[in-house]
């Protein structure tokens, strides 16, 4: 175990399975300055490649490679460039290995940030987990933690098809124990990070940490809340979800994004569908408002579901 | 006599042949599409053969290739059988695609054909990325990148031929220019008269080539692949070709809009890819009529044997719904 | 009043538009000898604008234009080629409003062709309003009659707004009565295609006609359904779908689209949200699954909620 | 002594007033960043006044711009006041933007200013529709599309310049060309030396100009904008400039890696284009050294009122978050 940032825990995920396979490697804007300049040297400019700016040029460059046996990892630094690249990752990445019948897959990862409250405005701090959501054949996840992103990153580079990982960039430089070397966590599993029997707070990337932090403040209460991590949104982990919901009766969704057909919204209906029976109050969804993110903090800091809405929002479920 | 040109004569009988399957394949799909109720859209390349067969001959077995929305002759060129094409076609089971993609959407990995695309000009950057894969997996496999003189407008045109040129990749693209996108003459879109004029743009290699004259497409495709193949980087080649068939065919055959008239139609045909051919090789004593009639009843029958094999094929059942999205 | 088509419905109310502002044009792929081509001689060939291959180019030129004056009418063709303008769309469309403080709009619309059950398989048959509808900014339609095609999309061109019109192709050739001249349908407004009191059925584009097909076969059940038309995606009018199931006690949502982050997903959270003391049962969701869509109509076929499913879900509901 | 060019001493002056009205503009903003509690990144534009202002000076009052994210100096360079920009960098309710955009999305539309772009390259084919724009309302508006080397790769320069050039467009993209795209050297990531070689691809007038000589970017622009104007075409300008600050600021200050050397810095001070100009000014008689340092000192003045104005205004009040989605 080593304590190390969530930056550093995400790159150490990629560094070593480049030393563990030759096919891993990385492309993107000033990689070989950035993330990446201190293995510059071990790994040279052909596994750690810098790319002019043209998204659509360099991500299908990528799917290119992964059809043909590499396993390339795109560095898509703001989330919002990625819709440069959109075309590639819906109809090529995506797509490829269904319309050819199995013929051949797309193992790539496609790491995007996700920055928000640092006053970046409306073209750098979209959280578009949820619209990736609506793209059949991709995987989708959001680690919240060093722990989690480094696994979570080795089981994407190890996957068959094409995975992005949104790094929620209010956990980049948050600490946490890391093993050393090789661990995976599967994608495709929640991850209950605190049990509760009084209501369950399912939440998504840094909203985690939010609701984490509105049960501790909900203890002091008596309320006793459970906070499911849903870490990947594709595939989603239904079933431990609604094992929370079977078990509290009373479901938060926390998310970041725009909350019309959001990730919050997809929670909430499928426990609205599923565990109907089970729910003693409405579900309630903690979202933002479906606005583009201003850059004024003061109008900013409106905008995202705190640890005190979550709390107020369950005191009020329970009566 | 002997061949007029240093190419063996059952290469250029070879070439001779796989245009002749792409036509053939062709005509039958658009005789039989109605009738078999093939479903959804076919765009045929008959009049392009040329550009298509001098390019992927000049291609080894374990080069790649990829294609675009007009793409049933592309991995024919590359030699590829014809059942599993025709099977797809009929959206059966035994499809190359197992009835997934259809004719927007051949592909057949184990000849390096890495598939077509219903989207213009997004499998550039892929070919791009086949040209990156075989540097880094250090093979000197080359991929040859088709596209239509539309997709020369599009942004991924641009940044996959300045990639392919900043990286010194192992690519050659090779431009099918009909003259149109669907029924939009080139230069209503595009602001040079030759394509090939934009590689200087990316410091390469560019130049057109009669797309009708499958010796000369060939023997341009030939050494810009050697050069890609030995390291000295991409190369982009036009064709000037012309395709008989309208843009598409789907539903009930209707009226085209009047983009282009008898005499440019009848030029072309004038200059049609295989009689140029087959003058040639007739003269040259490499083929003779009878020799050919004897190909071209040997191709018929294989398109027949297709036909036959995507007929009897069964439909896919249906849980193949649920396989292969992911791996 | 005079019976066309749903593709002439909407074609007569841009052309109507174009009479009365000259501020309106038309861009697009072949659009001259195209569905324009009878009008090509009166509005000529600087106003029905053939474009390139170029997505991000000509979707741009058209908020150029209409940040500076312009009402242009993009026509997109199918809807999955506007994933090459997503940035356009996404970035400059949707945001620059509210990012400049509302200095200037972008009146825009843009039309894209949903087609599915014709074998376009992958790269054709995308149904993407859910995944816009993650897009703060962009107003969202999708029409499901001559006569909703005609005043949605003249009320669309008149808003100082990004529009998505999505035609749902299933409909094109669908007939009904369309009044002559000008009329316009509020964007934002849901519309009760159908009274009923036993059962909500919510549904968008062609759905909404498997939905009626459903009721009426209800009907001889002694089942009374309901059937509201979304209509309009984004502003989506929740007050219409909880007043239907405030009244009903049930709920169905049916969406051709994929289902993890759909708009079915979105009406049934609100609607465990804001009506669940009044739901009598679980909601229910009608979707495609997650997957790309496939050539082949034998599967093809499965992949859609028929009339059919929908009876199954409404019997089962009520039994 | 008279001015050794055609242009007024006016306007030369104005010329230099703008150039510091940028420079001062920026140095401020860099210099309070971080006491001040600016929110969010400063993208800085101190070394390429000269482009900037040689070009919009072209600009008659009605015609548009666009920029890109280094853009604090496109609105100042078309002449706009600096009190509402500084606002909107404090996230201000009087900022030019009420705060909702920040340093990278000022826009002036009063002053043809059509905005900013977070995104590389996105606002390109906007600069097409506003040319567009304007020949459909029948306006003889001309549109000035900054760039930089790094956009120049992306696919929405290949379409905009195609776009514009087929249809005749009233739009002149200049490219800043500072050498960099973040830390990357234009070398590495475009296959041509020029940008400008480019506008050959687009049957386009290109050419390259000194872009720390504020007199030779607008000579040339003055040209393009004149033939913009009546009707005959779009053309592509690029200045070569460099930019003395690092590529963003954010946060604490940190040390940039060793992309570029002091040698190169220097190379490029030494052609500071405000010392340059004034150099030519005074030898031409046209501005002392007393009345630009009098011309400094009101620039200076204005920049402090600019800055007491921003600290001074309100926050945006909250319902303002709901504001501006729809009209
Ligand atoms: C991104 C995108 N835009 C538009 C279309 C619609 N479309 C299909 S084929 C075609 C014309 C293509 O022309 P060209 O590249 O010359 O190929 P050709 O059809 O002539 O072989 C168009 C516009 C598309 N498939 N993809
Ligand atoms: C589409 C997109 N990709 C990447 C980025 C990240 N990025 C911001 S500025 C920049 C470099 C731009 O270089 P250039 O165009 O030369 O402008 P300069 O910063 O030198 O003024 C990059 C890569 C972005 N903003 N947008
Ligand atoms: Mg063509
Ligand atoms: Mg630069």
């Amino acid at each position: 175990m080593a304590e190390m940032t969530y930056a550093e825990a995400a790159k150490q995920a990629i560094v070593e399975e480049m030393r563990r396979n030759r096919r891993v490697f990385v492309l993107g804007q000033d990689v070989q300055t950035g993330a990446y300049a201190e293995v510059l040297p071990e790994f040279g400019p052909e596994r750690i490649r810098n790319t002019p700016i043209c998204e659509a040029g360099f991500y299908g460059a990528g799917i290119g490679a992964a059809l043909t046996g590499m396993r390339p990892v795109i560095e898509a630094a703001f989330s919002t460039f990625c819709y440069s690249a959109m075309d590639q990752i819906v109809n090529q990445a995506a797509k490829s290995r269904y319309m050819f019948g199995g013929q051949a897959s797309v193992p790539l990862v496609i790491r995007a940030f996700v920055a928000y409250t640092v006053a970046f405005a409306a073209h750098h701090s979209d959280r578009p987990w949820g619209l990736f959501a609506q793209v059949p054949g991709l995987k989708i996840i959001v680690p919240t933690t060093p722990y989690d992103v480094k696994g979570l990153l080795i089981s994407a580079i190890r996957d068959g098809n094409p995975v992005l990982c949104f790094d929620d960039l209010t956990l980049a430089s948050m600490r946490g124990d890391v093993p050393e070397g090789e661990y995976t966590i599967p994608i495709g599993l929640a991850d209950v990070k605190r049990v509760g029997s009084d209501v369950t707070v399912v939440a998504v990337g840094g909203a985690v940490h939010r609701a984490l932090h509105a049960a501790r403040m909900l203890e002091g209460d008596g309320v006793s809340a459970e906070v499911v991590d849903i870490r990947s949104v594709a595939p989603l982990d239904r079933r431990t979800i609604l094992t929370s919901v079977a078990k509290t009766g009373r479901l938060i969704v926390v998310d970041p994004a725009p909350g019309t057909c959001s990730v919050a919204s997809e929670v909430a209906a499928t426990v609205a569908e599923q565990a109907f029976t089970r729910l003693k109050a409405p579900v309630v969804r903690l979202t933002a408002p479906d606005i583009p993110v201003p850059f004024s903090p003061n109008l900013e800091r409106l905008m995202f579901p705190t640890g005190e809405d979550i709390v107020r929002a369950a005191r009020e479920l329970i009566h | 006599m002997r061949t007029r040109c240093s190419i063996p004569e059952k290469t250029l009988q070879e070439m001779m042949r796989r245009m002749l399957r792409i036509r053939l394949f062709e005509e039958r799909a658009s005789d039989i599409r109605v009738e078999a109720k093939l479903p959804g859209v076919l765009h045929n390349c008959i009049g392009q053969e040329a550009a298509i067969v001098g390019a992927c001959m000049a291609l080894r077995a374990d080069d790649f290739l990829t294609g675009n929305h007009r793409s049933h002759g592309h991995p024919i060129g590359k030699g590829v059988s014809l059942a599993p094409l025709m099977a797809e076609l009929f959206g059966k089971r035994t499809g190359v695609c197992r009835g997934k993609g259809g004719s927007m959407h051949l592909a057949d990995f184990s000849a390096g054909s890495l598939g077509e695309s219903g989207i213009v000009g997004s499998l550039m950057p892929v070919a791009v990325g086949a040209g990156l894969s075989a540097r880094l997996r250090g093979t000197d496999q080359v991929c040859l990148c088709f596209f239509g003189d539309g997709a020369a407008n599009c942004g991924p045109f641009h940044e996959s031929l300045n990639l392919a040129a900043i990286w010194k990749l192992p690519v050659v693209f090779l431009c099918e220019n009909n003259g149109y996108a669907i029924h939009t003459p080139q230069a209503q879109t595009t602001a040079v008269a030759d394509i090939a004029q934009r590689a200087q743009g990316y410091g390469m290699q560019g130049e057109v080539v009669d797309g009708q004259d499958v010796l000369a497409v060939h023997d341009r495709v030939v050494h810009a692949v050697a050069r890609a193949r030995d390291g000295s980087g991409p190369a982009l080649i036009e064709a000037k070709t012309y395709r008989y068939c309208e843009h598409s065919e789907f539903g009930e055959p209707a009226d085209p809009p009047p983009y282009r008239n008898e005499q440019e139609i009848a030029f072309w045909r004038a200059r049609d890819p295989i009689e140029l051919f087959l003058g040639r090789l007739e003269a040259w004593g490499a083929l003779t009529r009878e020799a050919f009639a004897a190909m071209k009843a040997a191709v018929r029958a294989e398109v027949d044997a297709a036909v036959a094999f995507a007929r009897q094929s069964p439909a896919p059942e249906p849980q193949a719904l649920w396989e292969d999205v992911f791996i």
